[in-house]
């Protein structure tokens, strides 16, 4: 077992004709993932990667047509948020948004029109997912991670390939791995995701990367402590980051005194989890 | 990306929102010539992108046109925080009898905007907030909704504004809502928003904030920042796509990702070192931006030493490694660098490096260790 | 309320939708003049509030512009579905090579705005929905969110439209959805919308209806509802606030409350008779409105007996008594009138009315009978 | 038991110093209801009824002084939509709104708003609601009606207190008379009403009374066939109104040759509804 994404996967990417979005899924089809169609407005008709992946001109079309249950999006920021309305309203039930540099108004106006429509998002500006050796959606590099009992959750991208990387170094792998982005408003958060992990059998432990900004941390550690009854290891980064400046995620940012890594350390450690010093320490922490 | 407070208020005046009369200047001959316009008191307001300008001097009060010059003088030449002061704000004084605290912002956790209030207006509203939080009322905005009257007549009653002003406080909450939408504010902000003495309500200071991810949609907004008032290594990086920040330390550090640029400079901080900036590369790496990204590091003459940070996931390493020493090349820093290079065919990556005289690193650790000790020399 | 051709046109290029050359003529020789300055050859088309205008010859080509002369002398002394045409549109003929049926209206079941398109334009659509249903596509519309681009793609892609033309489409779908939100539209159809033969869309037939409930904040709109189209009496009954709709019997009703009315209607019509109106007088049945209706009612001469149900609620009785015979005093009706009341102090009321020599009933059935009966004479 | 009101109702009435409310808020008040509070904008600390009811500036001060638990609206056509926006938002679960013709792209708006919120709406453009000798929320004449084991729902005004003044000639009485309004878009339909008189156990037998427009009648049909136990007698208003015209009420209009009272009496009777010829003949199909 794994959360949100396995073998049954049907994937549809959104934007699939960009340099992004071709590229991309030319990556998550050779790891094996089952990408069934694109959708490229006014593409309609058309195929990629020889022929193998039909395109259609709209989501709702594309599903219909392939059965897809899980979405992909590649598509450039200012048409990010039409694309996840157009991926909830044709009904696809987890949508995953790479985009960086969605505008945080739109982000509220989509999420809140997401949650009526008990759609998942994940994302935006974010990695994406991996179960290892079962299925990649978005970027996350296929050959850093291996099957594992490890659930991952994070909010940065370079720095999930880093903990992926140093646990495949020890020979310990990953349940599933799931970015869930580092902008300040997005569709999925940490509880979430911990929840899901919690609830997966093939998850026995939990590695939780966060960052300065924002009270996500916080609500993790008051879950960790109410909920879970599996072992958390967590890293923070932005211990050295000053308040006030955004650190290259929209989200990063430390506020009115509020979101500093010290406070989010302090409350991880409070709900028991073991917060390491840098991030090639989680293995070790692990055992 | 932060308006200054007369950018702020001429928005905020072309939203209906009353502000005093005045003008900009950038001299102080110019200073006197409003405050004669004006006819009258008048406020003299430094015009720089921090908090604490009342406390710094920033902002005094002239009777007359002469005193009005005298004070811009003395102000145009003030740095406040660092940064030099280039203009000033010309007001009329206003007679206040109340100072209130108005503003609509981005809640992250609620996912949603909310209207922020105090009746305790005019000081940090952040130090409201920590002593006497039940001063301060929220209420949110649906974003799908938009904002309705009964929640600006909520926040008036919650205040104890006077009744006779909530027609008007309701129009300027409705004014404020449209400005923050329309420029994809992430903060639209007054404080104090004053009731006069002859019972008008009147925003007496501004501050805007940009969504940075929105200014594409905005050109006007964007033309209007002022990069005077920028570390100029920031403005550089900005017009290659880089995200920079410059900070205090001695080792420079170019890595790619948000979040491991932040893990490497905490991790240069834990071995003994301070990192000199923030900079993320973003994914790719090509030879352009890394040389780009070698010479904002550089240019800064605190940099002793230069650790890069890539992790090659789909790109491969020898790819990186030689978007590396082809920016070597172009911008031939003389300071030691250290390359910590992991993922696909890192080795291969490593070993170019190598043989160009480069430090290299495999981990992390070994990496931010091996930077600070060759920062020391 | 609905609008004419020609006034929906007019709405549509102000949003930006692309409509023929073309103007509206109360006479042949404008008609003339038009179709002169079009230089060509152009379509008159009679300006009535009713469908079927072709069918009746309501719609013709002409090739010159004295035969645009002529036909718009001939239709504009037509009567269609027995409406005098008094106005005619002279618009430029296109090419056309394909019909396509779009419109945005309210689905109450629902409760959102529906976009409906057809690849099957330019026929009665109801015609189409019952015999080829699966002709027809329906978006929903979130009302919080608006209309996006997506939806409009897969309107345009579910017709077969030539994708060249999707932007175009896209375009048009805005505008049409801009249109029907600031009008406060329950319709607004264009039938046809045609492909042209040199491959652009044009709006070649227009039709909006507005919520008469929404007519207080679009005042301009209420002044161009044409008058002339409407029944004397209905317009009449509008100025005092009733609800009245003329129809062919010849025993007029006057009713509180319009479930009540219909109701009193239909049991005129189970005993045999025919109603000559729908009347609902609202709540409260003062004088002044009770006399209002009543002229409008006996104004009509096949009126012959008149039915007043009243329900007295919270109402009294003896007060709605006292309400119809001031309003008989003032009136002084010819034909016999049937007084049925019920509810608080009905019995009062009722002895009031029958010393004033009025047949009265307590029951709907026995009114109803009586109105019948009375109306034979 | 009865549905929706009971002497627990805690009553607010918005827009209770207008001529509407106050006279309708009398009446509501010597009948028995529990009115705690009233809402006009501006004239917070005033008093009404002798100083019985305080008037608040807002529905959420005026629900956190008093804890009212039900809302009529009385505000004119053009504020209803905030009104009902704003009890919404106050968190009042049952909302009833008097007010005519609101326009049908506001009550679209308000109506997929309140949704989300899990509130409940009765109207626009209704009577309201009375269990008799419990509670009057709305205008229905108090004195028309007796407590007994009748349900009654409708979309008309006089029309349903011909009805309930009908019953009360025989001697029936009424659990609770529910006026759902005449607008083609409102906050409950039929269905919702017959669902809790089938759960209510005051309830045995239950008056429908329909009107021409829309197709709330062809979906109580299919409700009561598939889902009710209890009798249910109705009556449709319009089978001698032309096609195409409105009939007084926003929603009473058969369009495009759809929703006519024909049409309802056969989905009715096909139902196993005894569908009466005029009001009066209702009691005696009751028995």
């Amino acid at each position: 077992m794994s959360i949100l994404i396995n073998k049954k996967t049907r994937l549809l990417v959104q934007g699939i004709t960009g340099n992004e979005g071709l590229f991309h899924t030319t990556h998550m089809v050779s790891y094996g993932t089952n990408v069934v169609a694109g959708v490229t407005p006014g593409k309609g008709g058309e195929w990629v990667l020889d022929g193998k992946i039909p395109v259609f001109d709209s989501v709702k079309l594309a599903a219909d047509a392939t059965g897809a249950n899980c979405t992909v999006i590649f598509v450039p920021a200012r048409f990010a948020p039409d694309a996840m309305f157009e991926a909830a309203d044709a009904g696809i039930p987890l949508i995953v948004c790479i985009t960086e540099g969605v505008p945080v108004q739109d982000m509220m106006r989509v999420r809140n029109y997401l949650d009526q429509k008990k759609v998942r998002l994940i994302g935006p500006n974010c990695p994406g997912m991996l179960t290892p050796n079962e299925s990649k959606v978005g970027i996350i590099p296929g050959n850093i991670a291996i099957p594992g009992n490890v659930g991952v959750v994070s909010r940065s991208g370079t720095l999930t390939y880093e903990v992926l990387y140093a646990l495949k170094q020890v020979g310990m792998g990953a349940s599933t791995c799931v970015g869930i982005g580092g902008d300040p408003v997005n569709g999925t958060n940490f509880i979430d995701v911990l929840e899901m992990f919690e609830h997966d059998p093939q998850t026995e432990k939990v590695v939780l990367i966060g960052e300065i900004g924002g009270t996500d941390e916080d609500k993790a550690a008051e879950f960790i402590s109410a909920k879970m009854t599996k072992p958390v290891v967590s890293f923070i980064a932005g211990s050295s980051a000053p308040p006030g400046k955004r650190m290259g995620h929209a989200g990063a940012i430390i506020e009115g005194g509020a979101g500093s890594a010290a406070d989010k350390v302090k409350a991880l450690e409070a709900a028991g989890v073991k917060v390491a010093k840098h991030p090639e320490e989680i293995p070790s922490l692990l055992n | 990306m932060k308006l200054h407070e007369y950018q702020s208020k001429t928005i905020f005046a072309k939203y209906g929102i009353p502000i005093p009369k005045g003008r900009v200047a950038a001299t102080a001959e110019e200073a006197k010539h409003i405050a004669e316009e004006l006819g009258g008191r008048v406020v003299i307001k430094s015009q720089v992108l921090v908090g604490g300008r009342g406390k710094a001097g920033g902002i005094r009060v002239a009777k007359t046109a002469d005193e009005a010059e005298q004070l811009a003088q003395q102000i145009l030449t003030m740095k406040i925080k660092d940064l030099p002061v280039r203009k000033v704000l010309v007001d009329e004084a206003a007679a206040i009898e109340h100072e209130i605290y108005f503003a609509i912002t981005n809640d992250r956790a609620a996912k949603k905007p909310v209207m922020i209030a105090s009746a305790a207006g005019g000081v940090d509203i952040e130090e409201v907030a920590a002593t006497t939080p039940e001063k301060i009322i929220k209420v949110h905005i649906d974003p799908l909704l938009g904002l309705r009257d009964y929640q600006a007549r909520d926040i008036a009653a919650s205040i104890d504004m006077p009744r006779e002003l909530w027609r008007d406080f309701g129009k300027i909450a409705s004014g404020l809502w449209q400005a923050y939408l329309d420029t994809d504010a992430t903060l639209a902000e007054i404080n104090p928003l004053v009731i006069t003495k002859d019972k008008r309500l009147m925003a007496l200071d501004g501050k805007m904030m940009i969504d940075d991810n929105a200014l594409f949609r905005h050109s006007k907004l964007a033309d209007i920042r002022d990069i005077d008032e920028e570390v100029p290594a920031e403005t550089e990086a900005r017009r290659y796509g880089l995200s920079f920040i410059k900070l205090d330390g001695n080792i420079g550090c170019m890595v790619n990702g948000a979040g491991l640029a932040m893990t490497s400079m905490d991790i240069v901080k834990l071995f003994g070192g301070e990192p000199a900036n923030f900079l993320d590369i973003g994914g790719g790496a090509g030879a352009d931006k890394v040389a780009a990204a070698m010479r904002i590091i550089v240019s800064d003459p605190s940099v002793q030493a230069v650790l890069i940070n890539i992790f090659g996931g789909i790109t491969r390493g020898d790819e990186v490694a030689r978007g590396i020493l082809t920016a070597m090349d172009e911008v031939k820093p003389k300071v030691p660098m250290v390359v910590r290079l992991v993922g696909t065919n890192a080795e291969e990556g490593r070993k170019l490096l190598e043989n160009a005289k480069m430090i290299t690193a495999e981990t992390l650790a070994d990496a931010a260790q091996k930077a600070v000790a060759a920062a020391k020399g």
